[in-house]
C-alpha cells in the first residue's frame, strides 16, 4: 500500500475529541486535502496502528492534537517532531496547554487522592488482574506537567482555538495543499489575528471613550446585556487580550470571552498582563473616592484569577515556571 | 546566615528620594535590597516582577506616593495598588507566599520609614527562606 | 508455545487513546482481555476552587464529542446548587439545542466510526473509513456531510461554538432566540429531519439485510445480558435532556426510578489500576468484577430498553419496529446500539420541529435569577454515549469544593471489558491472529462508542512503586519497544 | 548597532570610595561586553573628572555613557551637558546612584561594593536601549478662555488681558457680575459690594483685550495645552447693544409678566428686561421662553435695537489656556421639608435677604415681609441649612456663619428695635477680622445665638412664623416666633457635568472642581492648560476667590507668555499594528493624553508626561514608554540579579 502521496499523521495528546470534530466540520475541503495524502494514521477515523507509524522513516505532515499529560503523548509527540517535515499545534491544549493545563501544577499524588475520595468512590478497590499479566497492562504514566506541544517541540503552524474555528481550519487546509506544491509556511506561523477580540467585536461602541469597568460581576450576580461590553458591565471578559481569530462565537452566544485563542502577539504571559489591564480600568475614575480599601474589597471579587487568566494557558505562565524552577531546585 | 536577595523598584518623585535622604542622612539599612528607579509605581509591570523571582529574587518591594493625592502622577499609586493586590492573590494561588511582593508608600521625607520598611522586609524574606528551595 | 500478549494500539475508530490487550495461554486461547483506557484527563481536581458558575464552560471540554452533555449536565448541577429552577423558556432553549448535539454525536459515530465496518467489511483496512465510504457510497457520505453543516449552524445559534458551547447561566440561558432565529432553523431541521430519515432508511435497507451485520447482530459473542440504566420522562418515555433514572433488570423489570439528586445511593465506582478509567457499578449488586449478571449498561440501547415508549410518530414506529425484530425488551443485542442510535437521531429531528412549533421559545424570560442557593447540586442527562452525572459541592461563596463526575464510557468501562473477552475467546483461537479478526474485537467496543476524554477526567490509581515499565508489543506478540519511566516527583 | 558604552565612576573623595571599592567596581563593570571604556576618578563633577568624560567619548567613540556618582537629582543636568557638548544626546546618559542608596548606607565594604556592580549593570541594561532623543515642542495660542463672568471670572480676565493677552470672558446669563451683583454689603468690612464691583465689571467690559460673550455657553472643547479649540453658543439677545439707550420704552409696553431671577422671585420683571440697571453689557435682552413675539416693543423702540427673528450663533475660538470659574448656587431649599421653604413666603434663602437689604432691590433695602409687606420686627436665621448634614451636604459651607453675621447687624441697622435669633452648629470665622466681626455682632447688636439644631417652621393661626429647635447647649427645646425666617442654604458648584467632562476636569465626590494638588496647586486642573478658580472649586469667600483668580492668571499668563511649550520626550507611543482600540489606556490616563483615531489609541504629546500607567495597562503591549520600555525594565532587573 505505498504511495507517492506525501504522508499525514494525525496525532493525539490526551485530547476531548473536539478538534477531531472541527476537523471533520470543514467537510468538502478536507475530503478533498485527504485525497491528496496518504494519510497514516488518524486513529478516530482510520485503522492504521502505532506500530505502522514508528516504522515509518519519515512523515511529510503530522498534526498533534491535545495536551501532552502522558509520557506516551510524549513519545508521540517527540516521535512526529523526530520525522514529519511540518508539525502542526493543532487546537489550544497543542497551542497552549488547554483546559486540562489548569492541572499543570497539581501532583499525581493529588489527583490520585481526588480520585479516591469521590463521593462514589469505592475505597480499597479489589484487584481483578493477576500479577503475570500486570507487566503487559502497565498504563503510560502521568507527566509531571500538563504541557502544550508548543513548549515541548517547536511546532511549524499554530492553530489555537477550543476547538479552531471554521474559517481557521480552512486557512491550515489551504497551507496544507500549498504544502503538496513545495511552498512551506514560514516557522511558527500562527493561524489567528494578531491583534484582540476587541478589533472586531461587535459590541465595540461608536463613541469610543474610555473603557471603565464599573464594578465585578459573577455570572450569577448579573444577567448580560446583549449589546454592551461585557467589561463595562462589570463581567470580566478576555476579549482585550485575546487573538481575534475566532469569529467572537461565544460574544455572539452573550457569553464573554474567555481567552481560548491566548494572547495577543506581544503578549507571553495572559495573567501577568491582563491583571495589569483589568486593574487599571477597574473603578478608573473613583479611585480616590473609594480608596485602598474600597477598591481592595471590590478587587476581591475576583475569586479566581488563575482560572479566570489561565484558564486556556496555564503551562505557558511565567508563574508556572516559576513554580516548576522552584519545585525543581 | 541566609542573605535574600530584594529587589526595590522605587518611584522616582517619593521613595527614591526618601531613600536618597536616607542616604544625606546616614540611616544604614540592610545592602540586600537593590533599587531600581522608576517613574512611578503605576510603571511596574507584575510581569518584571516576576522576572525578578525567575532571576533569583526572594522579594520584591514597590515604593510609591501616598494615596490618594501625592502621586505625582496622580492616580499611578493606585494602579499600583490595584494591580499588586490582584498579583498577590494569583501568587497565592500558584502556591507562592504573596508576602515576598509589599508595597508601601513612602513620602520623600520619610527616609525613616524607608529605612524601617527595608529592615523589616528584609526579615519576612528571611523567615520565608529563599524563593526556590 | 509461551504465553503471548495481543495487543491493539489504538484501538481506532473510536473517541481517545486506548488499548486492548489479550493475554494467550500456551495453547493460543485466550485466557484474558482488557479494555485499557491510556489517556488521562484530570479534570475532578483542577475544577476544584473555581467559580461553580464557570463549570459549564470549563466542564464542557471534558469531551468535545459530548462537549454539550457536560455543558447541560453542568449547568443542570449549578442550576441546583443555585437553587433556581430555569425558566420553561431557559429549559426548552437548552433541550432544543441538545437535540442537534445529539444527533451530531450518533451521526459521526455511525457514518465514520462504525459503518466501514459494516459497508466495508470486505475492503482492506486502509480502506476501512470514511474515504472508502466515499467511494462505495457517495450519496450517504454527501448527505453525511450536508447534515454536518446543517449540525453546526444549527448549534452555532444556541450554543455559540457548536464543540464546547457556551450559552447556560444559573437558571438560565445567556440569548433570547430570535424571530429570525427560528424562521432560519425551520428550514435546518426540516432539512436534517430528512437526512436522518435517509440514513435510517439506508441501515434498514442495506445494513441491516446484510449477512455479515446479521452475523454480529445475532452472535451470541456480542450479547450480554445486563441491567440497563437510562432517563424517563414522567410517562416513561425517552428523554435526553431531563426526567428520572430508572434502572431495569435483564429481564426488563423495574428494579428502581430515582431523581438526580439521589443518584449516590445507587451508584459507586470501582478503580483498577492499569486503566486511567473507573469502572462504576449499581450499589445494590456490588463490585463483582466483569461478570455479565451483575453489570449495567447505558447508552442508546440501555435508553430504549428502560423507556416505555417514544413520544414522536416516526421514532416510535422504528422503535417498535426494532423491538419487534429482536423479539422484545430488553434487548440485550450489543449491534443493537447503532440502530438505536439512528432510531435516536429520527426523534431528536422529530423534537426539534416540535420546539420549533412553540412560540413559548421567543419568551424573553430565559434566566431565573431568585433561588435559595443550596450549595450542591447534581445534574444528569442522557448524554449521545448515556447517563451522564455532574456532581457539585461549593463553599459560601460558590467556589467548588468537590467535584464528581460519571461518565457513560466508565459506566460502559465494566461491559466493554466483559463483552471484549467474550469476542476475543469466541473469535481468537491460536497465535496467528488476522487484522480481520483483531478488527471484529474493535468492532464490539464501536458498538458502545466509548468516548475516553470523557472516561478519564479523573485518574485511575497510579503505581506506587518505583519505576514503571511501559512494554510495548506489536499484533503479534512481539515485544518492540521497553519504556522506562521515573515516578513522578512533584512533591 | 552595537553600543560602546562608557562607564565612569566617581570617588566622590571618601564618600564613595570610602565604602565602596571602587577600582573593584571598575574591573568587574570593564569585562562587560558593551563596555569599551571604564575609569574611576576623584570628583567626576569637576572640571577635570568632566573634561575625562569629553575625552573618552570623543577617543573611543563612545555611544553611551553611565556615570556612577551620586543621585540623578544632584548631577544629572551637569553631566547631560558634558555629553551634549560631545555630540552625544543627552538621553544616553544614565546616572548610577551609588552614593546616596549605596555608600552612605551601606559599611560592610564587601555588601557595598557588591550592589554597587548590581546597581552599575543595571544602569547598563538600560543605556544600551535608550533612544536618543529631542524635546517635543508646540506653539502656544495666546488667548485665554475664562468661563463664567463672576467676581473670579472678571478678576482673571482683568489680570490676564492687563499682561496684553487676549480673553473671551464667557458668561451663560444675559450679564456678568455673578451672584456677587446681588450682594448688598460684604463682610467684614460692610463695603458696598455694588460699588466695588461695577467699576471691575466696566473695566472689564471697555478693555480692549477682552471679549464678553453673555448668553453663550461652551458647547465643545478640543485640543490640548496651547492648542484649544472652542464653540460657544451664543443665544440670541435679540436687542443689539450698541443701539439700545436703556429708555425703558420697550419694558413698559410688554405685555408678559414673569418673577425676576435677580430678586430671586421677590419681584417681577417683564419679558424684555434689563437684569440689573448696571448689567454690562448695559443694554435689555429678551427673554426668549417667555417673548410671545407680539412686536409691540419692536414697534416703540426709538433706535429700532430690537430684533425679534436674531437666531443662536455658534462662535469658535482658538485658545492656550481655559479658566473654569463657574461659581457656585445654593443648595435647593425645597430639599429641608421641615424649614418650609418654598411653601411659606416668609421662609426665605440668604441672597433673597441679600435682595431686600439692598437699596437697588425689591424693598428698596426695606426689611418687608414677602407675604404681606408688613415690616419685620422678629427675624429667624438658621444656619447650616443643609451644610454638615449627613443627608445632603457633607461639607461646611464655609462662608454662612460670616455672612448670617453680616445680615444680622444690617437688619438691626435698619430695624434698631428688631429681635434677631440665630440658630447656628458652630461659629466658623475664620479670616482676618471675622472674629473680631462676630463678636462685635453678639455683643453690640444683642444678636441672640442659640447653639442648636431647627426642627421644624410653621405658620400659626396668627400668621406668625414659628421656628421650634433645641438649644444644644442647656438641652431645653426652644420656640421662638418670627416675621421672617431666612435661611443660610449650603452652597453647591454649579458645573455643568458635560462641560466638566469636556474640558476633562475631575470633579469630587460633591460634584466641585478637583484640583491637581490642594496645596501645591491649588488652580490647575490634571488637564494640562485648563484651570480653576472661585466658588467651583470649593465654598470660599469672596477675598479668597479673588485670590485664586489672581493665582490662575498667573499660571495662564506663565504659560501664554511662551512662544513653545517644551515637553520631555520621554512620553508614551503606541505602536498602531498591535492596538486593537480596546480603549482601556484611555481610562487608565490621568491626562486625557489619549484618544481613539481611526480606531486605534492616539497620544497626545504635549499632553503626556509620561507616567507609564498605560504601558503596564495596554492588553496588547502596543504602547511603550520611550526609554522605559518592557524590555529595558526587564533587562534592568536581569541585570541588577545577575550581578557580579
Amino acid at each position: 500500500m505505498s504511495s507517492n502521496k506525501p504522508k499525514l499523521a494525525i496525532v493525539y495528546g490526551s485530547v476531548c475529541g473536539g478538534c477531531d470534530v472541527s476537523l471533520v466540520n470543514v467537510g468538502e475541503p478536507l475530503a478533498d486535502l485527504l485525497t491528496n495524502y496518504d494519510v497514516i494514521y488518524w486513529s478516530i477515523a482510520l485503522d492504521g496502528k502505532l506500530h505502522t507509524l514508528e516504522k515509518l522513516e519519515r512523515i511529510d505532515v503530522a498534526i498533534y492534537m491535545g495536551p501532552i499529560r502522558t509520557e506516551l503523548n510524549m513519545k508521540l509527540a517527540k516521535l512526529i517532531r523526530e520525522k514529519a517535515d511540518l508539525v502542526v499545534a493543532y487546537g489550544t491544549c497543542a497551542v497552549y496547554g488547554g483546559i486540562p493545563g489548569l492541572g499543570a501544577l497539581i501532583k499525581p499524588s493529588t489527583l490520585v487522592e481526588t480520585m479516591k475520595s469521590t463521593v462514589t468512590t469505592t475505597p480499597g478497590s479489589e484487584k481483578v488482574v493477576k500479577s503475570m499479566e500486570k507487566e503487559g497492562l502497565k498504563i503510560p504514566p502521568l507527566t509531571n506537567q500538563c504541557l502544550p506541544l508548543s513548549v515541548v517541540v517547536e511546532p511549524d503552524v499554530l492553530v489555537p482555538g477550543c476547538p479552531p474555528a471554521v474559517e481557521n481550519v480552512e486557512k491550515l487546509i489551504d497551507i496544507l495543499k500549498k504544502y503538496l506544491r513545495g511552498e512551506k509556511p514560514v516557522k511558527g506561523l500562527m493561524l489567528a489575528e494578531p491583534r484582540s477580540l476587541c478589533e472586531e467585536c461587535p459590541r465595540r461602541p461608536k463613541d469610543m471613550s474610555k473603557l471603565v469597568i464599573p464594578n465585578i460581576y459573577r455570572l450569577h450576580e448579573a444577567v448580560p446585556k446583549e449589546d454592551k461590553c461585557f467589561l463595562e458591565q462589570g463581567i470580566l471578559c478576555l476579549g482585550p487580550i485575546t487573538r481575534a481569530g475566532c469569529g467572537h462565537r461565544c460574544i455572539k452566544a452573550n457569553m464573554p470571552c474567555a481567552g481560548c485563542m491566548g494572547p495577543v502577539q506581544r503578549v507571553d504571559d495572559v495573567g501577568l498582563k491582563f491583571l495589569s489591564s483589568l486593574a487599571s480600568a477597574l473603578l478608573a475614575d473613583k479611585e480616590k473616592e473609594l480608596g485602598e480599601e474600597g477598591l481592595a474589597k471590590l478587587l476581591d471579587k475576583i475569586v479566581d484569577p488563575q482560572g479566570l487568566f489561565y484558564r486556556y494557558t496555564l503551562p505557558t505562565s511565567y508563574l508556572t515556571k516559576l513554580v516548576l524552577k522552584r519545585l525543581r531546585k | 546566615m541566609y542573605e535574600p536577595k530584594i529587589i526595590a523598584f522605587l518611584c522616582r518623585w517619593c521613595a527614591s528620594a526618601a531613600a536618597d535622604l536616607a542616604g544625606v542622612s546616614r540611616l544604614s539599612y540592610p545592602a540586600n535590597i537593590i533599587p531600581i528607579v522608576v517613574p512611578c509605581s503605576g510603571r511596574v509591570d507584575p510581569r518584571a516582577i516576576i522576572e525578578a523571582f525567575l532571576n533569583g529574587a526572594d522579594g520584591v518591594l514597590i515604593g510609591g506616593c501616598h494615596t490618594p493625592n501625592d502621586c505625582h502622577y496622580i492616580s499611578g499609586n493606585f494602579k499600583a495598588f490595584k494591580r499588586i493586590h490582584i498579583l498577590k492573590k494569583l501568587l497565592k494561588q500558584f502556591g507562592i507566599e504573596p508576602e515576598r511582593i509589599r508595597l508601601e508608600w513612602i513620602s520623600a521625607t520619610e527616609a525613616t520609614k524607608l529605612v524601617q520598611v527595608t529592615k523589616d522586609f528584609v526579615e519576612t524574606i528571611r523567615k520565608l527562606g529563599p524563593l526556590a528551595r | 508455545m509461551s504465553r503471548r500478549t495481543i495487543t491493539i494500539e489504538p484501538v481506532t475508530r473510536i473517541e481517545g487513546e486506548v488499548k486492548v490487550a489479550i493475554f494467550l495461554n500456551e495453547r493460543g486461547e485466550v485466557e484474558r482481555a482488557y479494555y485499557q483506557v491510556v489517556e488521562f484527563r484530570g479534570y475532578e481536581e483542577f475544577c476544584k476552587n473555581r467559580p461553580v458558575e464557570d463549570l459549564p464552560r470549563i466542564t464542557s471540554t471534558v469531551c468535545g464529542v459530548c462537549s454539550w452533555a457536560h455543558h447541560l449536565a453542568s449547568a443542570k448541577a449549578v442550576d441546583a446548587l443555585y437553587g433556581r429552577k430555569p425558566t420553561e423558556t431557559a429549559a426548552k432553549l437548552r433541550e432544543f439545542g441538545y437535540q442537534a448535539h445529539i444527533i451530531d454525536s450518533h451521526l459521526l459515530h455511525f457514518v465514520v466510526l462504525s459503518l466501514p465496518d459494516f459497508a466495508l467489511s470486505d475492503a482492506p483496512p486502509e480502506l476501512r473509513n470514511i474515504a472508502g465510504l466515499l467511494r462505495r457510497n457517495p450519496e450517504l457520505v454527501k448527505k453525511f456531510i450536508e447534515s454536518r453543516k446543517i449540525l453546526r449552524n444549527i448549534e452555532e445559534t444556541f450554543g455559540g461554538k457548536a464543540i464546547h458551547p457556551a450559552f447556560v447561566l444559573p437558571g438560565g440561558v445567556s440569548k433570547k432566540l430570535t424571530r429570525d432565529d427560528v424562521d432560519k432553523l425551520s428550514k435546518l431541521c426540516k432539512d436534517l429531519l430528512d437526512i436522518t430519515t435517509y440514513i435510517y432508511e439506508y441501515f434498514i435497507d442495506r445494513i441491516l439485510k446484510s449477512k455479515n451485520f446479521n452475523e454480529l447482530l445475532y452472535n451470541e459473542a456480542y450479547r450480554l445480558r445486563t441491567y440497563y440504566i437510562g432517563l424517563v420522562d414522567n410517562n416513561n418515555y425517552l428523554n435526553f435532556y431531563d426526567g428520572f433514572v430508572r434502572i431495569i433488570d435483564s429481564k426488563g423489570r423495574e428494579v428502581t426510578k430515582f431523581e438526580a439528586d439521589k443518584y449516590t445511593d445507587y451508584i459507586a465506582e470501582h478503580a483498577e489500576d492499569w486503566s486511567y478509567s473507573k469502572f462504576p457499578y449499581l450499589k445494590s449488586l456490588g463490585w463483582r468484577g466483569f461478570v455479565e449478571e451483575y453489570i449495567c449498561r447505558a447508552g442508546p440501547l440501555a435508553r430504549l430498553n428502560v423507556a416505555d415508549d417514544i413520544s414522536t410518530e416516526r421514532a416510535r414506529e422504528a422503535y417498535k419496529y426494532m423491538v419487534e425484530t429482536l423479539g422484545g425488551k430488553p434487548i440485550h443485542n450489543t449491534i443493537a446500539y447503532h440502530w438505536s442510535r439512528l432510531i435516536e437521531c429520527i426523534h431528536a429531528s422529530e423534537k426539534m420541529i416540535e420546539f420549533l412549533n412553540d412560540d413559548s421559545i421567543l419568551r424573553e424570560d430565559i434566566v431565573n435569577t431568585s433561588g435559595s442557593p443550596r450549595y450542591e447540586g447534581v445534574g444528569i442527562v442522557e448524554a449521545p454515549r448515556g447517563l451522564l452525572v455532574h456532581h457539585y459541592q461549593a463553599d459560601e461563596n460558590f467556589i467548588a469544593r468537590e467535584v464528581n463526575i460519571i461518565t457513560p464510557t466508565a459506566i460502559n468501562n465494566a461491559a466493554i471489558n466483559a463483552e471484549l473477552q467474550k469476542v476475543a475467546s469466541t473469535l481468537i483461537k491460536g497465535f496467528e491472529v488476522p487484522e480481520k479478526i483483531l478488527n471484529l474485537v474493535e468492532t464490539s467496543i464501536r458498538a458502545y462508542d466509548p468516548c475516553n476524554a470523557c472516561a478519564t477526567h479523573t485518574l485511575s490509581l497510579l503505581s506506587s512503586r518505583g519505576g514503571i515499565t511501559v512494554l510495548i508489543y506489536d499484533n503479534e506478540g512481539r515485544l518492540i519497544e521497553k519504556l522506562h519511566s521515573k515516578p513522578p516527583r512533584l512533591r | 548597532m552595537k553600543e560602546r558604552i562608557g562607564v565612569f565612576i566617581c570617588h566622590c573623595g571618601r564618600n564613595i570610595a570610602g565604602t565602596v571599592d571602587v577600582e573593584k567596581v571598575a574591573e568587574v563593570i570593564s569585562k562587560h561586553p558593551q563596555v569599551v571604556h571604564c575609569e574611576t576618578y576623584v570628583y567626576m563633577c569637576s572640571e577635570p573628572g568632566q573634561k575625562l568624560i569629553m575625552d573618552a567619548i570623543r577617543n573611543k567613540g563612545l555611544t553611551a555613557v553611565v556615570v556612577a556618582a551620586c543621585s540623578t537629582t544632584i548631577h544629572y543636568e551637569t553631566f547631560a551637558r558634558v555629553v551634549e557638548a560631545d555630540g552625544l544626546n543627552r538621553y544616553k546618559l544614565e546616572i548610577a546612584n551609588i552614593r546616596e542608596q549605596c555608600s552612605w548606607i551601606h559599611i560592610n565594604r564587601k555588601e557595598a561594593t557588591e550592589k554597587a556592580i548590581r546597581i552599575v549593570l543595571a544602569s547598563i541594561a538600560k543605556v544600551s536601549m535608550d533612544e536618543p532623543l529631542y524635546p517635543i515642542k508646540a506653539k502656544v495660542t495666546r488667548k485665554c478662555l475664562v468661563i463664567g463672568g463672576g467676581i473670579a471670572g472678571i478678576t482673571a480676565a482683568l489680570d490676564i488681558a492687563n499682561s496684553g493677552i487676549p480673553v473671551v470672558l464667557v458668561e451663560k446669563s444675559p450679564t456678568i457680575g455673578g451672584k456677587m451683583a446681588m450682594l448688598s454689603e460684604t463682610f467684614p468690612t460692610l463695603d458696598c459690594a455694588q460699588c466695588i464691583l461695577t467699576p471691575k465689571m466696566a473695566e472689564v467690559a471697555r478693555h480692549p483685550n477682552v471679549k464678553i460673550l453673555t448668553c453663550s455657553e461652551v458647547i465643545s472643547v478640543e485640543g490640548y495645552v496651547g492648542n484649544f479649540k472652542v464653540k460657544i453658543l451664543k443665544h440670541p439677545r435679540k436687542v443689539d447693544p450698541s443701539k439700545c439707550r436703556l429708555c425703558t420704552l420697550c419694558e413698559r409696553v410688554c405685555p408678559v409678566t414673569v418673577p425676576r431671577e435677580f430678586d430671586r422671585g421677590l419681584s417681577t420683571r417683564k419679558a424684555i428686561y434689563i437684569p440689573f440697571p448696571q448689567a454690562v453689557p448695559s443694554a435689555y435682552v429678551v427673554d426668549e421662553e417667555h417673548c410671545t413675539k407680539c412686536g409691540l416693543c419692536v414697534k416703540v423702540c426709538p433706535t429700532k435695537a430690537i430684533n425679534l427673528d436674531e437666531k443662536e450663533e455658534i462662535i469658535e475660538e482658538e485658545v492656550g489656556a481655559i479658566i473654569v470659574a463657574t461659581g457656585y448656587d445654593l443648595y435647593p431649599g425645597e430639599k429641608l421639608r421641615e424649614y418650609g421653604y418654598g411653601v411659606y413666603k416668609d421662609v426665605i434663602d440668604s441672597l433673597q435677604f441679600e435682595r431686600l437689604l439692598s437699596s437697588g432691590g425689591p424693598t428698596k433695602g426695606q426689611i418687608l415681609r414677602p407675604s404681606d409687606k408688613k415690616p419685620v420686627k422678629r427675624i429667624v436665621f438658621i444656619q447650616c441649612a443643609g451644610s454638615r448634614d449627613d443627608n445632603h451636604l457633607k461639607y461646611c459651607s464655609k462662608i454662612c456663619c460670616m455672612y448670617t453675621a453680616k445680615h444680622a447687624l444690617l437688619f438691626k441697622e435698619r430695624v434698631h428695635d428688631g429681635e434677631v435669633t440665630i440658630f447656628y452648629i458652630d461659629i466658623r470665622a475664620a479670616g482676618k477680622g471675622y472674629e473680631e466681626f462676630i463678636k462685635r455682632v453678639q455683643e453690640e447688636f444683642e444678636v441672640n445665638y442659640i447653639r442648636g439644631k431647627v426642627s421644624k417652621v410653621y405658620r400659626d393661626k396668627n400668621g406668625d412664623m414659628v421656628v421650634i429647635g433645641v438649644d444644644t447647649l442647656s438641652g431645653q427645646k426652644v420656640t421662638v416666633r418670627a416675621d421672617l425666617v431666612v435661611l443660610a442654604l449650603g452652597i453647591i458648584p454649579q458645573l455643568d457635568r458635560d462641560l466638566a467632562s469636556m474640558i476633562k476636569i475631575p470633579v469630587d465626590e460633591y460634584g466641585f472642581a478637583q484640583e491637581v494638588h490642594p496645596k501645591l496647586r491649588p488652580v490647575e486642573c490634571v488637564t494640562s492648560g485648563v484651570f480653576v478658580c472661585g466658588a467651583v472649586q470649593g465654598p470660599k469667600d469672596i477675598s479668597e476667590t479673588v485670590t485664586q483668580a489672581s493665582a490662575a492668571a498667573a499660571k495662564v499668563i506663565e504659560l501664554l507668555t511662551q512662544e513653545y511649550i517644551t515637553h520631555e520626550p520621554t512620553i508614551a507611543e503606541v505602536d498602531k499594528d498591535l492596538c486593537s482600540g480596546c480603549r482601556i489606556c484611555i481610562a487608565v490616563c490621568p491626562y486625557g493624553a489619549i484618544e481613539i483615531v481611526e480606531g486605534k489609541a492616539k497620544i497626545n504629546e504635549v499632553l503626556c508626561e509620561g507616567c507609564g500607567a498605560c504601558v503596564v495597562a495596554c492588553p496588547s503591549s502596543a504602547i511603550k514608554l520611550r526609554n522605559y520600555t518592557d524590555s529595558q525594565l526587564i533587562n534592568m532587573v536581569k541585570a541588577a540579579l545577575t550581578g557580579v
